[in-house]
């Protein structure tokens, strides 16, 4: 113990200009140090600086919203790790995913991804469960369960695309089970009701060549247009899709009052 | 959107250099907003359209199947089974081609030859050798396709064209080939 | 009042903005829907609607010309009155009608309740054979159920079937009431038959309203009728380098009548394949479906635009055409162009690639019999000729042969001395026209010379024991069959061998007598056989054969060599290899003789004189041209085209080298040795353009092992064959195989001449075909042509009596053939048929007392048992002709009757099979 | 022992009983809140599900199917949403026991203290995010990703099976056809789920767990996210073997199975079983009675309720909501009416016409 002054490293790091210039608030317990890492911090500023007690509950809440958030980032990285080397044509496909299982460092990384998708169908569900029963999609926040619905049923859709992917006989025929449906489509579906209707003399218009199950799967049955579309679906449309809806998710909790509590 | 159900300018503003009557103002507002949804619905229609390739990569759909001699009566034949989905049956007045397509959900059903039937190993639909469906979540009966003469004698079977019993089509021509 | 917010702009006037950009926005979209839809092919698609409904329109109208109007006219009375018998029958058919509805009722409930029992049943026994499968108690219940439900299963089943029978008996009766109607219809349709037919054809095809719609723009993804079509090739691949994809044609998506017939005379693109019997008809060996277009014609199968798809014109006038026509241009970035159809057979080099020729392929099997005659590939690497021989003499006893000045004036010229020849012209040639190159041309000459001279070997010659008759020589050329392999003064042989004119300006007599004597002893590896002449023979051929003189060629005068030409190109062969100093030193380190041997050595293996013929020195020297292996891809920007104002291609190329091999060199600032060094062979036009074929059709070009024509162990035998018969000459003499002996044909009377070699593996013993290749011998003592003594190795024997084996459909077997059993009454009968039908008249044993003439003679039969097959004996007796058209042996059995009806009971068989037992008998025809 | 237990399960293990006894359970359920989430009860419970699954780790059949890597997360969903429901049912009952007795909710009582979201709300997201990544970590360690042989066209696997999430459409398709089963029941789910705020528009019972005042609604919920959807994902994942049999947890998938599967139309039975006159030919006659009976079922049970049952409910919603409300439950409840048709009646379609593709 001498005199001279102590060595403090937490000290040097938050006075310094780097790291002024990158937070712009202290590091200390203080009411405002903690309000503005909150205010001033872009991911923290999801949230509000205060929230009610009961809603910052994990009783209450079971994190199952942050978690689904978590979840679907945790898919976002392990996916792009995949796509370096997955390529999504008949002929490599299946290929590349036992290449996962036999050689690539840390090929675990596509167990972590498909359980991790299972996972997020589950915290999803568990997420409208507890808003459902917290009655917290009661007005102001219709439209914002309106839009978790829809990210439901994106979340659904981005778990049944990525499950051709290994191009398996169990990722081909469930997609096959799953697609067929489109078949039977009202109008829209060679095999819907009405779709007979549509003709021009005695030409069928819509058949298995140009019926919505067909723009789906790029061909007449999933075979290899199947594959890269689902593989762009999944990869990029739906992605995008949920990144934009769920934006909105969050900026709508936030203008609709934070986490529900009662009045 | 709120700009745009505004009335013109009220005449005190110091509007643009002239001023534009109400009814050349809503012709306009007309003509654009129009254009502007055509347009979209254009565009959109265009993206919908490039979903349809304009050539597929998938086996052809009609294929020469030999001589009828090749075949037996009474027996259901499997040897296009595999390369063109289509079971090919000869009967005493002549053959018809079978699609291998459960009318359910489009699995293939198996022949099962002790028991004399189709049966489809996803739902359990059972057909008899006809096509026609009496068991499990079937609907309908198989379809048939369409089974003809090539100019060289041999069977000729489009798939392009399929006929359906429930529809009466199985009494068309082209859905029976009579020998 | 608030103070209003100050405005930017107009709002009114933005919508005019809005309204205007939107519009051009709409404009633009409509813009790319149209161009999308418009494309090169739905033009060609459309024309080719159009011809194909005038033609079904025409059709049409025979058809309807041919139906029998009188007699439709009756059918439709009768049909009338048959309608009305039925429509007299109505309340009846009612009442039937009415009670086949009961019974379909009865019938449907029937069914669904036997189904349902049925299936009650099955389950039933499936859950009995389960539980008791597993000693569960539930068993018991379950075979109980079974077997209660078992008679109600068995009764409901005969329910159905009744009440199938009833239905089935009441729809009948119904039937019946129609019955005749019915058949007058269908009469009425078989009359009508074909017009339907047609008309069928025709509403397929022609122009609808429908059809627009179907093919509009946004649309035309429903079911158009105009679409892009494209052949899959599941086993074709084009290589892309880093991996090889799946070859697709979509060139039938213009050329739409390509695989049918009867559209011979169409205007391309419609125009039919002119031999569908070879290509693309599903019965022929190249499928459509399975073989496409482009594996044979190259291009770019994937396009569907004229261009794009690499087209290539014949000629510079028809691609001013294309221009003009199509837009066309040439596709520079496009490797594999569409082969010109005059070389369209080189792709049937990569598949059909060990075979000697290619059934069909004319154009390409010339090309390649002429690089086999020049021996192209004995400068050049070709893959598949690797192994063949030197096509020049071999000179390494040249000296014994011919004079130092005849050397020097054969190299100046050879064509002065004999223009049939197939020695290229070396020098003097297109780019050594200046006076420097010409006098260093005659340096090297003769320099090769006193090379060639000083390393010849010395060989003894023997001399004519007589003088030649040069009139007896004349007689013997023509009638020993020296004109099977050439063609000698005015009498034209056959031009495998050089033609033997002017040898008295060549040769000397010693050499010529020693070398027709044993043609092998002055050339191990010649291919020129022994004819076993007989001393006198050989010297009156002799005397014949130098009797022609070329005296011009005599006369040339040789140029002067100056020794500082020598000298210079001494000095420049070594550049590169050597400082100039050393190189003068090591220049004046050698005499005058010695210069000129060295200067020698280094032209022989500049010129490469060496790949063709065998010279002392150059043993082990490796060929000189190009590789040509993959010539036919080559890349364009490989090929030096130099200041040549040709069209950049590579069929161009490879036609101007072989008019001109040394052109590319034009305009050009080269030393002597860069020069090109190709010689000149003066080939004609038809040569040139075979060649070219050929040259293209060397790729290194993979085409799957499955797609490739793949011989089994008998055709490879065959081809082994046949690739010695082209290297013999066998075709010089004897007719077989689909080719006609050159002697054969110049032989008037046929009996005469070389005997026709078709069917011989099935007629005569391996083991004596084997002896008789080896060391032949008299078997038609009156022919005067005689079978040369090849001097053929084992090896090769063994494979040309596998190859007529092979030819004639027979397994080769040395064991021999067992001599038929036979017994003593049959022997005897086979005597007296034999004497009945005077078989010794023509089959004569001494031949030299023959009073006939030749072409009535026959082999001696005591041969037989050694040298025949008996079973092609028995086919022979019973019909020569079926063996041999044209053969004078008579045919004793027309339809396998005979005309002796007492011996043997008049069995044709059993008298056929006593003589063929009778000939191989062991006192058979020796003792008679 | 055992076994005993195991045939006994096996026995009385189909669709029928299974969801009669399950809407039971859920019946008891909502009807009893409150005992039902007592401890006793719900240890009672606990215990006898883990023994059932305890139990049933020993039989080989049983222990295939659970542990099929796919299906693994369904018996982590059971559990998951099995504890979930109690305890989000004990917080309501809590708060409703509080509202009787006159109490501020439990979440009331907090509801105006603030407290700042660093570290209190993001330390607890912090904290479950790496339990999620320990708990992903060890799943992924434990369990490999299924990869089967190479997708085959030809040769289809017996049974095939969509992604388990969407097994519950697929076990509709046993009653349904593929258009209302795969298009048109998952569209209204959706519509329903987006439609739920604008029916319920009640501000009470916002913002925190109760049941009492909220009872029709939660029932509702619950009912189809328990006993329509999960239990018809978890029939379709572990019950239906090849052909779409239904086999007993604890029995053998066997292939051969022959169950009678044999089922008519309403047109059948009417024309020929009932009024034994043969099909009519023309559809529209032929399928007249169905018709009738679906555009009855449709339009006759929102009038006779608007005037009873449901007066008051129709006067908050208006005509509008009110019928779509209405529509919506009966779509709802069209499920389990058309599965009991099916076990009772072996009906297979209430109108069928093949020529448009067109079944109910």
């Amino acid at each position: 113990m001498s005199d001279k002054p102590k060595f403090d490293l937490g000290k040097i790091i938050t006075e310094s200009q780097i790291y002024k210039s990158m937070f712009r608030h202290g590091y200390s317990t203080s009411e405002r140090d903690r309000a503005l890492s909150v205010m001033t911090n872009v991911f923290f500023h999801l949230h509000p600086v205060k929230v009610r007690k009961s809603g910052a509950r994990f009783g209450f809440t079971w994190c199952a919203g942050g978690l689904s958030f978590f979840v679907f980032l945790t898919l976002v990285v392990s996916g792009i790790l995949l796509m370096f080397y997955y390529r999504p044509t008949v002929e490599h496909a299946y290929n590349d995913i036992m290449a996962l299982r036999e050689h690539v460092p840390f090929g675990i990384m596509r167990e972590l991804h498909r359980w991790g998708a299972h996972a997020m169908i589950i915290t999803v569900w568990l997420h409208m469960f507890r808003v459902f029963m917290t009655g917290s999609y009661k007005p102001p926040r219709e439209f914002n369960w309106v839009i978790g619905v829809i990210l439901l049923v994106l979340t659904m859709l981005l778990s049944f695309t990525g499950y051709l992917l290994p191009w398996d006989q169990l990722a081909m025929w469930a997609i096959t089970v799953g697609s067929n449906m489109a078949r039977a489509t009202p109008f829209l579906g060679h095999e819907g009701p009405g779709a007979a209707l549509l003709a021009l003399g005695d030409i069928q218009l819509v058949h298995s060549g140009s019926d919505v199950r067909f723009a789906l799967l790029g061909g007449r049955f999933v075979g290899a247009g199947a594959l890269l579309r689902f593989y762009i679906l999944h990869c990029v449309a739906i992605p995008t899709a949920v990144v934009i809806l769920m934006s909105v998710h969050f900026w709508r909790i936030r203008k609709d009052g934070g986490i529900s509590g009662p009045l | 959107m709120a700009e745009i159900q505004t009335p013109p300018p009220a005449p005190q503003t110091p509007a643009g250099p002239q001023k534009i009557d109400r009814r050349t103002f809503l012709s306009w507002t007309g003509v654009a907003w129009v254009s502007f949804a055509a347009a979209t619905t254009g565009a959109l229609s265009i993206v919908l359209r490039y979903l349809f390739p304009n050539v597929v990569f998938e086996p052809p759909t009609s294929f020469k199947a030999g001589f009828p001699d090749d075949y037996e009566i009474g027996v259901v034949d499997e040897r296009w089974k595999e390369k063109f989905g289509v079971w090919l049956i000869r009967t005493a007045e002549g053959m018809f081609a079978l699609s291998t397509i459960c009318t359910h959900l489009g699995c293939t059903p198996n022949w099962l030859s002790t028991e004399s039937k189709f049966k489809c190993p996803c739902h359990g639909s059972g057909f008899y050798k006809s096509g026609i469906n009496f068991e499990g979540p079937a609907p309908r009966p198989l379809e048939r396709y369409r089974i003809m003469r090539a100019e060289d004698g041999q069977i000729l079977i489009d798939k392009s064209k399929k006929f359906q019993q429930e529809k009466g089509e199985w009494n068309n021509p082209e859905a029976f080939l009579t020998l | 009042m608030a103070k209003p917010t100050p405005t930017l702009y107009s709002i009114a006037k933005t919508f005019m903005w809005f309204a205007i950009i939107s519009l051009l926005l709409l404009g633009s979209l409509v813009a790319i829907v149209l161009m999308d839809h418009s494309r090169e092919w739905k033009v060609w698609q459309k024309k080719f609607v159009a011809i194909k409904t005038e033609r079904a329109k025409k059709e049409l109208a025979e058809a309807e010309a041919k139906v029998d109007k009188k007699q439709l006219a009756t059918l439709a009375e009768r049909l009338k009155q048959t309608q009305m018998e039925r429509k007299s029958q109505r309340a009846e058919m009612a009442k039937t009608r009415k009670e086949l509805e009961a019974l379909e009722v009865r019938f449907a409930q029937a069914k669904t309740h036997y189904q349902d029992q049925k299936q009650f049943q099955d389950s039933y026994r499936y859950y009995f054979e389960e539980y008791s499968t597993h000693h569960d108690p539930r068993a018991k219940e379950f075979q109980k159920k079974f077997q209660t439900i078992s008679p109600k299963v068995a009764a409901a089943k005969k329910e159905q079937d009744d009440a199938e029978k009833l239905r089935d008996e009441k729809a009948a009766q119904l039937e019946d009431f129609s019955a005749k109607e019915k058949e007058v219809k269908k009469e009425i349709e078989k009359l009508l038959a074909e017009k339907r037919l047609v008309q069928g054809k025709l509403d397929r095809v022609k122009p609808t309203l429908a059809k627009d719609i179907l093919n509009a723009p946004m649309l035309d993804f429903l079911k158009p009728s105009l679409q892009v079509q494209q052949i899959v090739l599941e086993d074709l691949y084009d290589d892309y380098h880093f991996a090889k994809t799946q070859k697709v044609d979509r060139c039938t998506t213009c050329h739409q009548g390509i695989d049918q017939k009867g559209f011979e005379d169409m205007p391309q693109p419609f125009r039919t394949h002119p031999d569908l019997d070879l290509y693309l008809g599903s019965q022929s060996p190249h499928p459509v479906e399975k073989f496409g277009c482009t594996v044979c014609h190259s291009g770019s199968g994937h396009s569907v635009s004229f261009t794009d798809a690499a087209h290539t014109p014949s000629g510079p006038e028809e691609a001013r055409q294309w221009k003009k026509k199509y837009g066309w241009h040439d596709l520079e970035k496009w490797e594999q162009k569409m082969l010109p159809l005059e070389h369209a057979q080189a792709s049937c080099a990569k598949c059909h690639n060990d075979v000697v020729e290619v059934p069909q392929a004319d154009h390409l099997n010339e090309g390649r019999r002429l690089a086999a005659k020049f021996g192209c590939f004995n400068c050049h690497k070709i893959n598949g000729f690797e192994e063949r021989w030197k096509v020049g003499p071999d000179l390494t006893h040249l000296s014994g042969k011919v004079d130092e000045d005849w050397i020097t004036r054969w190299l100046h010229d050879p064509k002065a001395f004999r223009p049939s020849t197939q020695m290229p012209q070396i020098f003097h040639l297109s780019n050594h026209q200046d006076a420097a190159d010409r006098e260093r041309d005659n340096a090297a000459i003769a320099a090769i010379t006193a090379y060639l001279v000083k390393n010849s070997e010395p060989i003894t010659l023997m001399a004519a024991p007589i003088p030649g008759n040069p009139e007896e020589g004349e007689k013997l050329v023509k009638s020993l069959g020296c004109l099977g392999c050439h063609s000698v003064g005015d009498a034209k042989g056959d031009s495998f061998g050089p033609e033997l004119s002017n040898l008295g300006s060549k040769v000397g007599a010693d050499w010529l007598f020693t070398w027709i004597k044993d043609p092998k002893h002055y050339s191990s590896h010649t291919r020129m056989p022994n004819l076993r002449l007989s001393d006198p023979e050989a010297a009156h051929i002799t005397a014949y054969l130098l009797s022609q003189r070329n005296e011009s060629f005599e006369k040339t005068s040789i140029p002067e060599v100056m020794p500082e030409v020598v000298d210079s190109l001494i000095l420049e062969s070594f550049q590169g290899a050597m400082r100039a100093q050393e190189a003068r030193a090591k220049l004046d380190q050698m005499n005058a003789d010695e210069r000129l041997e060295f200067l020698g050595k280094k032209s022989i293996a500049h010129q490469g004189c060496f790949t063709c013929h065998a010279i002392k020195g150059f043993e082990d020297q490796k060929p000189i041209g190009a590789d040509l292996s993959n010539e036919g891809r080559k890349d364009i920007h490989q090929l030096d085209f130099g200041f040549v104002p040709i069209e950049h291609s590579r069929e161009a190329f490879i036609e101007q080298k072989l008019k001109d091999p040394r052109i590319f060199d034009r305009g050009k600032i080269r030393s002597y040795y860069e020069k090109l060094r190709m010689p000149q062979f003066n080939f004609t036009d038809a040569e040139i353009e075979s060649l070219t074929t050929f040259v293209l059709s060397l790729t290194e070009e993979q085409v799957p092992l499955q797609m490739r024509k793949r011989l089994d162990l008998k055709e490879e035998r065959v081809e082994e064959g046949r690739l010695l018969v082209a290297q013999f000459n066998c075709n010089g003499c004897h007719t077989f195989d689909g080719k006609n002996g050159t002697l054969r044909e110049l032989t008037e009377d046929p009996g005469a001449a070389p005997p026709v070699l078709d069917g011989e593996g099935a007629k005569v013993q391996e083991k004596w075909l084997h002896e008789f290749l080896r060391q032949p011998t008299v078997i038609r003592p009156w022919l005067t042509y005689r079978m040369p003594t090849f001097g053929l190795n084992e090896k090769d024997t063994q494979a040309l009596v596998e190859y007529f084996a092979n030819l004639s459909h027979e397994e080769a077997s040395y064991k021999g053939h067992p001599v038929p059993e036979t017994t003593p009454e049959k022997l005897a009968a086979g005597q007296t048929i034999f004497n009945q039908f005077q078989c010794v008249k023509c089959h004569q044993l001494d031949a030299s007392s023959a009073a006939m003439g030749a072409s009535f003679l026959a082999p001696d039969l005591s041969l037989t048992k050694k040298r025949l097959k008996p079973n092609w004996v028995k086919a022979w007796i019973q019909n020569p002709e079926a063996l041999q058209a044209g053969t004078m042996m008579p045919s004793f059995f027309v339809d396998g009757q005979t005309p002796l009806t007492e011996i043997l009971g008049g069995d044709a068989q059993a008298q056929i099979e006593a003589i063929r037992d009778y000939l191989y008998h062991e006192n058979g025809v020796a003792k008679a | 022992m055992i076994d005993i237990f195991k045939n006994f399960v096996n026995a009385i293990s189909s669709p029928v009983v299974i969801f009669s006894a399950a809407t039971a359970v859920f019946a008891l359920f909502v009807t009893f809140p409150r005992q039902a989430t007592s401890k006793p009860v719900s240890l009672a419970v606990l215990i006898g599900a883990l023994a059932f699954f305890g139990l049933g780790l020993t039989d080989k059949h049983f222990r295939s199917i659970v542990f099929m890597p796919d299906n693994v997360p369904i018996v982590g969903l059971i559990f998951i949403f099995g504890y979930f429901t109690w305890y989000a049912m004990r917080k309501a009952v809590i708060n409703d026991m509080r509202v009787e007795r006159g109490e501020p909710t439990v979440e009331q009582t907090e509801t105006n203290e603030k407290v700042l979201v660093f570290p209190y709300l993001i330390f607890i997201e912090f904290v479950t995010a790496l339990a999620y990544a320990v708990i992903l970590v060890l799943w992924s360690i434990f369990l490999k990703a299924p990869l089967e042989e190479p997708a085959n066209p030809t040769v289809s696997p017996n049974p095939s099976k969509a992604p388990w999430y969407f097994l519950g459409l697929q076990e509709m398709l046993v009653y349904f056809d593929p258009w209302i089963a795969g298009v048109l029941l998952p569209t209204l789910i959706i519509l329903g789920l987006c439609a739920i705020p604008y029916i319920d528009r009640d501000p009470s019972g916002s913002g925190y767990y109760s049941f009492k005042g909220r009872k029709a609604v939660i029932v509702t919920y619950l009912f189809g996210f328990w006993i329509l959807w999960t239990l018809l994902v978890i029939m379709g994942t572990f019950l239906r073997g090849p052909n779409w049999n239904f086999f007993g947890p604890f029995e053998a998938w066997d292939a051969h199975k022959v169950v009678p599967l044999l089922n008519v139309n309403l047109s059948e039975l009417i024309f020929i079983k009932w009024l034994g006159i043969g099909l009519p030919k023309q559809w529209f006659i032929r399928e007249a009675p169905g018709i009738l009976l679906t555009a009855l079922y449709l339009a006759v049970p929102p009038l006779i309720l608007a005037r009873t049952k449901l007066k008051e409910v129709y006067k908050k919603l208006g005509p509008a909501r009110y019928q779509i409300m209405v529509f919506l439950l009966l779509m709802m409840l069209s499920l389990p009416i058309k599965m009991y048709l099916r076990w009772a009646f072996n009906l297979k379609y209430i109108v069928a016409i093949p020529e448009f593709f067109f079944n109910i």
